[in-house]
């Protein structure tokens, strides 16, 4: 009568179908992210609610013999149809990347499993799906412990730096750069995202054409402080044409 | 006891084999061992004539041994509709549906950023010379996230060239109990609701006569 | 050994109960006979309190403990949809899905000539009088061959009266991929296909929005 | 390696899901009914498949212990969705439940099952499914022996009987009987079905006036001969609202 | 919509018992719903009345309806041997085998520390005395870490008292093929394997003779 | 559509292999397609290799690429036991156990009338001249009717030569519970049942210690 089965509400970061038609999934719940089994799933109704970026409750079975949990039940807790579309499909995708490299199994963090669901969110429904992923990705990595350095230039330590730092996504000094320094609102938002609410964030987006230079910016501090991340491409069709 | 090596490594190469495990991998290498010559060499030369023989078909994407694939090649095919799927196993499962009989176009995979598929990974600028002003293109990748998101990027690209674009029907499968439906795809059988009007005999008999629904007007 | 005739009594009992075979029953009885008196009493109290207060509500047949049951009784349900299904536990699954804000209707059962299920053994005749013209009914009775059958009966029979019949959509489950889809679904999932039109923001949000697809006009 | 799994390729003609969501069907093929159990069947794609009336392609495994055969793979051969339609739905039921009744499993007979595929075919394609199901009845009862006695009273044996026979469903002389006598087409009917072609019967309907009696001859000559059938109330639905 | 609160009722009282999910205990208490009122009373009825007449027998702590259980107070059991199980249900397996005609010792669970379960937990006090000098006693507890740990408890108990203490056997199943053991059960089947001599017909003939087998020797 | 011939002849061969069904050749097939042209070439090459190298050992049938295979030609392996198995994967089974370290015999087979394998088609001839008196033989073939007459038979075969024949325990697997076990195992687990006594520190300390367990003297 031991139980070795737990019950999870979260949501799929991760979804990989195996030829024998297991689903493998990697779930981020308030517990930390946990990665699952469901044999034979394709073929059953746990294909429907064990998709990607679906809020699932799932009840996982754990052998000590097998390294991977088994999914026993699932049910859909809520569905964001809205993130495939074009414009914030791979928004969401960063997201589940970042989370999944920023959070470990076994590692208890209602906070986090919080700001990825209200990311996801945010991206879902907003009409700006890029300022909210921008946003959220710099809370995200914030929350994980990775603050870009903005007080002191990140290759001499002179006191504020205001110019893109084109390795490593954080500041330099005028010295040291050799772009010219971000326009002002950009750079409040370097330097405040991550201690400032989402709300106050969300209510000053930083104009559209200064965004390039932000992404840049967070693809190298990623890429430098946590390591590979694919979700940089963005999938609006016209530009998919052109290219 | 230590594996003779050619043992190990025929079941290493076995074990790569999609739904094979180490075991099956184990159980099917002891049992080629078990079989007469012919056999196994009758095996290598379907291997190597089929990597030698097989590539895709420039226009479809799908596999062929010809110039061009047989779909693409048969006149008599409705080549005004274009049915866009993930991979060339998907066309076979549609062709023994035995409801289409138009063309094919052969993704090779769905969008999916995080596992760095964009769309120049997938044939899809091959697809855009093929289609024209009225031409119907059905959106037949999976029902998952990944293929809707796939059918949705598709959708935008294909209606400015004038294309009727359609997705296949998402609801219960035949001989399903609602009982034994997922809520998500109940949700979406429900709000997919056909109208079922008693319309006058068609004008040319078809096999897929009763499918001639109309949708509801306004689901609720 | 012979079991204690209260014990086999037991296991008799419980093996009645759908989906429990000889074994399941033997260890429910012993599960059961292991129980404190106050949790058997209480399963017992269960038992009878639902015999005593459940029965299907004289206007749509479902389960209810009131004179009418919740959703008859809830003005802000549609008033203008009834929805058709076979069994209680179907409005219980539709409800689930979300995706319904109208009536019910439950025949508690399908046409089965071979096993002596005629119209007269359903809920068919109360019906009736609940259709208003302009009224949309959907079918939602399962999709075997069974269910169609009573949904073309109830079809022939609810146009008369001025209703628009709907049947729920036939297709691939949501999260499927065509490669594990049958093949006589897939064929529904094909011919049912519907467009996916650019359609302007609709007048008031709604949920299901990317819904309100129109069909494909020439389906071939 | 011995195989204890068979192919088989046969129409559904009995199908019931038990509580525990497995599938119990009942198909008639050459080589006589077989029974089997899909386990689970309900939540996959043997659903589909394995549907009444479906002619289907399966493999059946049968262990010595289990006295149900059980369904591994079933591939649809051939549908008739038109069955569903009121006015031939319950004449496939009565040929189903004919077939059952006259053919045990394990009796080899390609010829039963082509007949009661021609009848499932006709039921679904003819413009007249009623006459169809009239002739296929007496073609199914004949071919399992059972063939009504016409050229004598059934009650006291007097030559060339042309009455009705409201017990046996077989013929009376005007002595015997309490009916009048058949109109002609009804006798040559019932005197020549069983061993007349399909075709040539086909070809001769009997005026659809003179068809309750037939019907109500059939219905009392199955009851005493072969048992109790079912399906003998038709579902046009204007009947059942008048009703 | 809500439920009923005795629907709600009934299935939260199913969904307690061992075995049967939320799923199952809704389509439990449809399907009682269903039934008439005598068969929900006949099962009412059998519980009470189990609950009513059953209890332990004081002597072996299976389950009776007697004074004494049905072995316990049949003379013809052999008297001289004790087995000892886990649960009553594990009588009736042994007994369905046919291969047992001595006594049993129900001890109503395992040794198990991490769910706050010792000895006196269990009804091991009331076999010390049951338990005579030559005496064998089976100890047929479950094969688990738990069963075992159960067994070399009681044996340490046992054996002072002068009992010959046995085990059940470890091996493969009945119908087993080599290659579908697990490592753990196939090296016990080998090292616990058992010498097949043609030994001449025991003093008294036995219905399990051809288990009369000695053991190896020295097993290696 | 027509597949391609050489895709057809592809699938065919791979429906060929044991466990490998239609649906499963074809997933095989469209896989092996989408590889590098290396990677069938290794597959190719462990295939021909394994064929060209790998034989039945002349001594005890398993399967090597030497003269003898490695467990005949291990002078370390306990010589005076000699395991007799069905297959080859069994051995890999035993080893894998790690309570072994005997010699072996592979018969290829089991006897089976109603297949046409009689004594002549299994590798017992070569069997007997290994056998030298007071050797001790383990009969390892499956727990199967066909299994047990062919340990009967080499049982009635070898006693005369002087061996010592033995054979695996039937019995529980390890893990197990007596609930769910089969009666017949059941049966033979009671029945085989094992002496635990306490005996002194054996001389020469082994692994299996533990199972040096005397056998009961009196079974019932
Ligand atoms: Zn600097
Ligand atoms: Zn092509
Ligand atoms: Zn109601
Ligand atoms: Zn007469
Ligand atoms: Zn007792
Ligand atoms: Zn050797």
């Amino acid at each position: 009568m031991r139980s070795r089965s737990a019950n999870r509400s979260g949501i799929v970061i991760r979804r990989r179908v195996t030829p024998a038609g297991d689903i493998i999934v990697t779930l981020l719940t308030p517990q930390g992210k946990v990665k699952a089994i469901a044999r034979g799933g394709v073929r059953g109704a746990l294909a429907s609610r064990l998709n990607l970026f679906h809020h699932v409750a799932v009840q996982v079975y754990q052998t000590p013999q097998a390294d991977l949990a088994t999914v026993q039940q699932a049910v859909l807790e809520g569905a964001l149809p809205r993130l495939a579309e074009p414009e914030r499909y791979a928004f969401a995708h960063l997201m589940a990347e970042l989370a999944d490299a920023l959070f470990q199994e076994g590692e208890f963090s209602g906070q986090a499993f919080d700001l990825f669901a209200g990311a996801l969110r945010g991206i879902s429904h907003q009409p700006d799906p890029e300022w909210v992923a921008l946003v959220m990705s710099y809370k995200l990595l914030g929350l994980a412990g990775f603050v870009p350095q903005t007080n002191r230039c990140a290759r001499c330590g002179t006191a504020d730096p205001a110019h893109p730092d084109p390795l490593g996504g954080q500041l330099l000094c005028a010295a040291c750069a050799s772009l010219p320094a971000y326009p002002p609102p950009s750079l409040d938002f370097l330097r405040n995202v991550v201690r400032r609410s989402v709300r106050a964030s969300m209510d000053h987006p930083v104009p559209e054409e200064q965004r390039p230079a932000l992404w840049r910016a967070l693809e190298r501090f990623v890429t430098v402080q946590v390591g590979n991340v694919q979700s940089w491409r963005q999938l609006v069709p016209t530009a998919a044409v052109s290219a | 006891m230590k594996y003779p090596p050619s043992l190990v490594g025929l079941i290493r190469e076995l074990s790569r084999l999609p739904g094979i495990g180490p075991k099956s991998a184990q159980r099917l290498a002891f049992y080629l061992f078990e079989q007469p010559r012919e056999d196994i060499e009758r095996l290598v030369g379907a291997l190597l004539e089929a990597k030698r023989d097989l590539h895709t078909c420039p226009v479809c994407f799908n596999i062929t041994d010809a110039e061009r694939c047989d779909v693409c090649s048969d006149p008599t095919r409705d080549q005004d509709v274009i049915c866009v799927v993930e991979e060339p196993g998907d066309v076979i499962a549609i062709e023994r549906s035995g409801e289409y009989r138009g063309l094919y176009h052969v993704l090779h995979g769905v969008l999916s950023p995080m596992n760095g598929v964009g769309p120049e990974r997938l044939h899809i600028k091959p697809l855009l010379p093929r289609v024209q002003d009225g031409m119907e293109v059905i959106l037949a990748t999976g029902t998952t996230v990944e293929g809707d998101a796939t059918a949705l990027y598709l959708q935008r690209l294909l209606e400015p060239l004038g294309a009727v674009v359609s997705r296949i029907a998402y609801g219960l499968p035949v001989g399903g109990a609602l009982e034994y439906a997922d809520e998500v795809t109940l949700g979406r059988a429900m709000s997919g609701r056909r109208r079922v009007n008693e319309a006058p005999t068609p004008p040319r008999p078809r096999r897929d006569e009763e499918d001639g629904a109309a949708p509801v007007p306004s689901p609720r």
